[in-house]
């Protein structure tokens, strides 16, 4: 499982140059990464991310992360989260149909 | 001021975030009621988990591992919000490991039959269902944000166990015979479930005006009561209290007072499993204390 | 071809699963650290999955339903090796066992999805995808627990040296296999374990564990009904609420 | 812009064993914060995070972040993001519409 920046073929400095912002908007959401920045260290990059991507947009928190730290799965490697056999038992699909047709009248 | 400044946030539907200012005590009640919850789920897995190496079928076994994994991740993510109010995930299971911090009263009771496995994804998931799916308007927002995952996800326990109980209500004298016993056995625990009667008391003032606490004891277990009696009397079954009865004029179940005096026994972790399941959770954790060593050892040098 | 020993065949396959995955689904609850709880119950419900895929080829064959197949049989007609049926022991057996017994896994499915039988080729590969998970979960601990203090590697290479003559036992044929003809298994098993041996040695050697004596023999007797008394146990308690009524709906 | 273990009163040895998790859906969709966990180092918590965050939901691509490395606003001066004089001229309703309709489908 390399290192992203090794993925996008980043050397290391350029990595830690190289800030991904993440942006909360409203207390009841996740942080979502929306852009990164270039800047020399953390504060800076929190500084420009603000300008950048909360001029338009609702925000409550950031953060920025350097590309040097972040671990990721290979891109072409999607096929990793497929799920390959029948995995219905998880979603209790076919327990929702035969429940729908059959569940006695409730509320 | 803050404090003023948090009762705003809070009077306002917001919500408060990890890492936020927040009143010591909406700290402390926050952490008692995760952490409560997480060492739930923690020790939830164990009734069900013995059922996993007997499970009747392919399908049965393969769904009751995802369910019993459910309840260990749904640890996962709760222990994960709860450590930001202030305690280490090691010190919350350290503390549960010496009996030194709760876990619900459903937990502590021995699961002697197939049977029991479908009343516990109907009976007992359906009744936190109510719990969990009205903490969902929880003030803290980690809390809210990780409930909207488990309530999902324990839907579809409540669904899996609706499946087996029906099957088995339906199946032959015997299958149904073995679900009406695990009925009776489980009413008084599940009644117990969601604690006494609410007593009107500054503290629940606070906890409901905090929105750490969204919906009183009794209003949960007539939410329950409705969806669930049914599920009971539908099939021809017995619900084990001569007393319940649904009360037309004041729109709700009328039941025998449940033995409070069995429940604080229980939660105080003298339930009849209570010492045997904390003993065999010491006894792996011991086990594993090598792997925990070389785990240390790896990360220092990672 | 021989079509009852291509069922026997595919039930060792699936007996092999079904056994290993009952196994890993033994941990959930009590893994050392919750997430790989979370990862090693995933890996538990897979390999039983594996296992009712194989059944329901077994009984496009003979007609069994699954359920039958898996939980209707004495332990002298399981056809799994003894590998698979050993309890889990500590992390670290469990640990290398998962290594071991899905590499050998891995073997298997490349020789069947290599065969000629369109069935049986599409599902050893489809299979093969997601053991890949497997894989990767078991090669992070071993390596980990052999690295990373001296104590828990002699703690690894003596569950190494515990599993290692019944892990050879995994290649040992099935009653009946010659006949099943190039097409079906077009890699013998002698070729197998060779290719087996050879990927597992470059793991174990780069993570510092010493390849024990091979002396293959021990871990014998599965494929033709010699098992060793934890199967019955294992059974017994498998098979209880089913066999309480194998007619009822469960 | 203090550092976000900080902020939650973590020890930077706890900090740097607690992984942030983002989970990409799908090719379209940006990273998404959906979690946490405890790992020794980077690539046994891509592996630990797959099962834990991926069961049920899609993803084609995985993140992790050690809690160390992430720089935050605090909340306490939400503030921070309010558009304190009117930028109205900046948002220009259309824009602010269109915007809504093309952001990327989040959870």
């Amino acid at each position: 499982m390399p290192r992203l920046a090794e993925l996008l073929g980043k050397s290391d400095a350029d990595a830690a140059r190289l800030f991904a912002v993440f942006r909360q908007d409203t207390r009841n959401d996740p942080h979502v990464h929306v852009g990164d920045v270039h800047a020399t260290d953390a504060e800076m990059a929190l500084v420009l991310a603000k300008e950048q991507f909360t001029r338009r947009d609702p925000c409550v928190n950031l953060w920025v992360v350097p590309y040097s730290t972040i671990a990721a799965t290979p891109y072409d490697d999607a096929a990793l989260f497929e799920h390959v056999t029948d995995k219905s038992y998880r979603f209790g699909g076919s327990y929702r149909e035969q429940q729908r047709i059959t569940r006695p009248r409730r509320k | 001021d803050k404090l003023a400044n948090f009762e705003a946030i809070v009077a306002s539907g917001e919500r408060i975030e990890a890492g936020e200012w927040m009143p010591q005590q909406y700290r402390a009640e926050c952490l008692r009621l995760i952490q409560m919850h997480a060492n739930s789920e923690l020790m939830g897995a164990l009734p069900e988990r013995e059922w996993i190496p007997r499970a009747p079928t392919l399908r049965r076994k393969m769904a009751l591992v995802a369910k019993v994994q459910d309840e260990v991740g749904h640890a996962q993510l709760l222990y994960r919000v709860a450590e930001d109010l202030g305690k280490p995930r090691p010190q919350m299971i350290e503390e549960l490991l010496a009996g030194r911090s709760k876990f619900h009263n459903v937990f502590h009771y021995p699961v002697p039959t197939w049977a029991d496995v479908a009343v516990i994804q109907v009976f007992v998931d359906g009744a936190a269902m109510q719990t969990q799916g009205a903490l969902r308007s929880s003030s803290y927002a980690p809390y809210a944000r990780v409930l909207k995952r488990i309530c999902y996800e324990e839907d579809f326990h409540i669904r899996l166990g609706i499946d087996v109980h029906r099957t088995l209500a339906e199946g032959t004298g015997p299958q149904r015979a073995m679900l009406q016993d695990a009925i009776n056995r489980w009413w008084q625990p599940i009644m117990h479930f969601f604690g006494p009667r609410d007593q009107a008391s500054p503290h629940l003032q606070t906890m409901m005006r905090w929105r750490i606490k969204v919906k009183t004891n009794d209003e949960l277990r007539q939410q329950f009561l409705r969806q669930f009696v049914p599920l009971i009397t539908d099939y021809g079954l017995q619900v084990p209290d001569p007393q319940l009865r649904w009360n037309e004029a004041e729109q709700r179940y009328d039941y025998s007072e449940p033995d409070w005096e069995e429940f604080k026994r229980v939660i105080r972790g003298e339930g009849p499993k209570s010492a045997a399941r904390l003993a065999l959770r010491n006894e792996y954790w011991q086990r594993h204390q090598w792997v925990r060593e070389a785990l240390d050892a790896w990360g220092m040098a990672a | 071809m021989n079509q009852s020993a291509l069922a026997a065949y595919l039930i060792a396959v699936a007996d092999d699963e079904l056994i290993i995955g009952h196994r890993h689904s033994e941990w959930t609850g009590f893994a050392p650290d919750i997430e790989s709880d979370v990862a090693l119950s995933s890996i538990a419900q897979e390999e039983i999955g594996h296992a009712r895929l194989f059944y329901e080829r077994v009984s496009d064959l003979t007609g069994n339903d699954p359920d039958h197949i898996a939980f209707g049989r004495p332990p002298a007609e399981f056809r799994n090796a003894v590998f698979a049926e050993r309890p889990n022991g500590d992390w670290g057996y469990s640990m290398v066992r998962l290594f071991l017994y899905d590499r050998a896994d891995q073997e298997r499915l490349n020789a069947l999805a290599a065969g000629e039988l369109r069935p049986v080729a599409d599902l050893a590969s489809t299979v093969r995808r997601e053991e890949r998970y497997h894989l990767m979960f078991g090669e992070q601990w071993l390596r980990r627990l052999a690295s990373a203090t001296e104590a828990s590697r002699a703690r690894m290479q003596q569950a190494l040296d515990r599993a290692w003559p019944e892990a050879l036992g995994v290649f040992e044929p099935v009653a009946g296999q010659e006949e099943l003809g190039a097409g079906v298994v077009p890699v013998a098993p002698s070729e197998q374990l060779a290719r087996w041996r050879q990927s597992v040695a470059a793991v174990l050697e780069s993570v510092g564990l010493r390849l024990p004596a091979a002396n293959g023999g021990e871990g014998t007797g599965g494929r033709s009904g010699r098992h060793s008394d934890d199967l019955r146990v294992l059974l017994d308690e498998m098979t209880s609420v089913w066999r309480s009524d194998p007619q009822a709906k469960w």
